[in-house]
């Protein structure tokens, strides 16, 4: 690839990486006086507040490759459904705390070696953004993992509703693992993650745990996948009138 | 009548009340109806600016308002945390708020209805609760005058990023600038009645500032509020929606027309836009996290039981 | 009034009719493929499409009172939150069948008053979809009455939750009533209802059918108020950004 | 044996069979099957669209989509009135879909993504509908022959309002091309697949069309689509997305491409984007309207003993 390309895709790799913050971070955020207790209310808050300011990081970065005044902003205010390019899991609606915990703790484990990968990029700026954001999933992780122990291991009540959520997330984590020739690209070069090849620690890793609270993860009989090129759930659009509509409705302006 | 004397001097000597000491039992249920309702008032408050996060139009201001939302949610901790050094649980707290017999701050009972509001509130609203809140880091209670040490110091903060709003709107479009005018047109008043009532008409004043559970009068510190509001006002070019506003040489202070107690009556008996709602909107996360709530119980317990055999 | 001060003050006295019919047609149309059986699903979707109809009525003639190259479109989709000028109850979540049906009872009520007073307006365009608009609202309230008495003569949950939604909504009524300056001034020309004048009637009207399905309207002892001033609560914003996202995000285009 | 003969006689002799006319089970068993999962897809339907009502882009579009799907819900009523008159009942029907067993057209399992897809359903999913629909007015049984009649009627006008809104994006700015041109790009092999397997793979087709349940065979019916299509999509436009698409002079048809039916599988089998949502929002409605069923009965029954007694 030519220098020029080579930072093209970069930017289109970024974006991916930053819509998958963003959006994950905006389901987190509609948890704000909505969690089971106070102290539970802080901590999907400060999750969530992690995922904006890395989505910003990576959007920022993503930008600055695009050139044309793109801006963090414009990147996460202007573009419709069809322009997003985050992972489908991250857009489905909160459900209840336990598919909100289930999802964080499935993404959680697979950000954390994501993440540990992303750390050697020789993209520095991507490596830069990996490090602060592998800290903070260290921590998500450890406290969704408590939540997959305490919700299966606790009432019948949220062992149900834990299996339950498990039984709806399973389709949507194949793609997690999927590539395709973007990022194989990418990954030739040292700059993006193999994330076909982490299936197998990732599996392990929730088997491991699912084990342990006695709830099982389906085998993937089905799998909807399509968010890397676009093809969204119905529910992207709803969550993008409410993100946008401000800026939307007076463009042009500075907050 | 010897305790009464005796806990009396320790107010006079500026001692602090801890949780193991005597103290009346009018002082002890005094300062858990105000810190319970500075609790709740942190916690129903996320509420109106909740309710903006998911549409702040910036990634930015986003950022800072989920921060500020996660801070009230911690002073909401502090302060529970006080009120249980005074022998009452967060659940009893809680039903109370559900039951309404307890109280929180009215001004939240008002709808956030455009981005400006939450420069409104950050700067009119917080800017309130820091005078109010600066004067109690001297209350007699140790526990909670501790707490308003914390909590002042991350509120100045918000006062600052709430006024950072406004300001930016003022240097934008006709849009904007009308957009922030109005926000102030709506919080200012309300601000003002956050005071509470004049002081002579104030039920528990005298007895709260005989035991320094208060320290300045209602009227005192809303002085003060009015006085720092005027000139933050016209620096960004806001016009604050009193007509009677003018500076007052021989007192050096700042006059101001008479606040409509009338509505402030009418919001506190039921009719502000949101007083249901907010009480349900509590009331309905607290019940649906109810089953989350049992299942820690439950594997703690198992966990105990495990740990024991 | 000189003429052009009497057509501006007319067309904002249609412009609120309009908001009305728009607002609680959009609440009607969120009913669509969630009623509690196909034959209902069709009875409220036939509703709201007639909202949808008497908002474009209103919305058109204002726009056209109102010039400068307005439409029903640009009032629908271009303003915010504070323009709009409906009463609070018509913007509240459509929330369960009982609480739909009793906010339509007690609507259709007024506009049965109400449409047979703008019938005899001295300006012929309001008169006009006065007309076409009573029709409709006949049929209505026939349908909403009968559920009155079904829902409060049918099981004790159905009862229950009658008299809920009753207690959450008679705070909203009054504003109903509520004359301002701009409608009085409308009134005297014979343009405008007198809506104070409507309230005896109306509350003799509604007390029969609730003594009859055995619940109550509470009496008014709170009354949240504002709507005709744009001091909305807060679901308007959430209902507006859906509204209005595919205008907003696409300025300027014929759709 | 001589009953089977006899129908058949009636079948070839184009009698319409009525609901209280003999009939062989498996025939019974084939039109229920049929027409529930064409009630259901009515049903169904209306969720892809209802998805958009709110989101209408002008009022008269918004009233156009709301009368569009009123009138699918009206289908959906006739259609299981036909499938009534063979004894089944609308609960059973329901519960049918609800457990799976039950189908409703695989298309409706696609997710709505822009306004454009309104214009796309109407115009290439509607205008598949229509050319099935259109083949069954003459289908053997009679219920359901008529059912199609009047359902035929009202799809024309939907197809057409379809293909207007695609027009008017076509004649619009680049984005509105764009979007129109992605709606097409996803649903034109869905709408494909709608007219089902090949012939030489179809399970029910012999048998169907010797009942004349069928009248005509799925590949016909799909080649009469795309004839339609080609025509209708050059006059605004819009590309179909078949490189293979072309006019064949010996065949008086147009070839196109292989249809993709391992995709089509994979949608059938479970991988969708909405085909567990569709069923559970359908059965979310039908649970939270219980209470309401309930009440009805309970106030029929009320009134039935009061006049009685």
């Amino acid at each position: 690839m030519k220098e020029r390309d080579i930072d093209q895709t970069i930017s289109v790799y970024a974006l991916r990486l930053g819509d998958d913050a963003l959006i994950l971070g905006h389901r987190l955020s509609e948890w704000c006086s909505n969690g089971p207790f106070l102290e539970e209310d802080l901590a999907l808050t400060n999750v969530a507040l992690d995922y904006v300011g890395r989505a910003r990081n990576f959007l920022n970065y993503a930008a600055q490759l695009r050139g044309n005044g793109s801006t963090e902003d414009s990147l996460a205010y202007q573009r419709d459904c069809r322009d997003f390019t985050n992972f489908l899991m991250h857009e489905l609606p909160r459900g209840d705390f336990a598919f909100t915990l289930a999802r964080q703790y499935l993404l959680d484990e697979y950000e954390a070696l994501f993440l540990a990968e992303l750390l050697k990029s020789k993209d520095s700026d991507l490596a830069g953004i990996a490090a602060k954001s592998a800290k903070e999933t260290s921590y998500h992780l450890r406290r969704s993992r408590e939540w997959m122990l305490r919700l299966g291991g606790g009432t019948d009540e949220s062992h149900r509703r834990l299996q339950l959520a498990l039984d709806e997330l399973t389709g949507y984590t194949t793609e997690l693992f999927e590539m395709d020739d973007l990022e194989r690209d990418l990954c030739e070069i040292g700059v993006a993650v193999d994330r076909s090849a982490l299936f197998d620690r990732w599996f392990s890793a929730v088997s491991k745990t699912f084990a342990e609270a006695n709830v099982t993860l389906p085998p993937a009989s089905w799998a909807v996948k399509g968010g890397r090129i676009g093809f969204h759930t119905e529910h992207l659009g709803h969550l993008l009138a409410e993100l946008q509509y401000v800026q939307r409705a007076y463009p042009g302006c500075r907050w | 009548e010897g305790l009464n004397a005796h806990f009396q001097e320790r107010i006079d000597a500026e001692e602090k009340i801890e949780p193991k000491d005597w103290m009346p039992e009018k002082y002890r249920k005094n300062l858990i109806r105000q810190i319970s309702q500075h609790a709740h008032s942190e916690v129903i408050g996320m509420q109106p600016e909740g309710n903006w996060i998911t549409r702040a139009p910036t990634l930015h201001r986003k950022a800072v308002l989920l921060a500020k939302v996660q801070d009230e949610a911690g002073h909401g901790l502090y302060l529970y945390s006080s009120a249980e050094t005074m022998g009452i649980t967060r659940e009893e707290l809680i039903e109370s708020l559900h039951d309404g017999s307890a109280k929180y701050a009215q001004i939240f009972n008002y709808p956030t209805l455009s981005w400006a509001d939450m420069g409104a509130i950050g700067w009119l609203v917080d800017g309130a609760a820091i005078v109010n809140q600066v004067s109690l880091q001297r209350t007699s209670y140790g526990p909670y005058a501790r707490s308003m040490v914390r909590i002042c110091k991350e509120e100045s903060f918000h006062q600052r990023q709430g006024y950072h709003i406004l300001m930016t709107l003022m240097e934008g479009s006709t849009e904007q600038k009308a957009m922030a005018q109005d926000a102030v047109n709506r919080f200012w008043w309300p601000s003002l009645m956050m005071f509470g009532p004049h002081d002579a008409d104030s039920a528990h004043s005298a007895q709260s500032m005989k035991w320094k559970v208060k320290r300045q009068t209602n009227d005192e510190l809303r002085q003060k509020f009015v006085d720092q509001s005027v000139e933050q006002a016209e620096a960004i070019g806001l016009t604050l929606p009193d007509p009677d506003l003018v500076w007052n040489e021989e007192r050096g202070h700042f006059d101001f027309g008479e606040i409509d107690w009338a509505e402030f009556d009418r919001v506190v008996s039921g009719s502000g836009h949101c007083n249901r709602e907010r009480v349900a909107h509590h009331r309905r996360a607290h019940d649906e996290g109810s089953w989350v709530r049992d299942a820690i119980c439950a594997y703690e317990e198992k966990k105990r039981s495990r740990e024991v055999a």
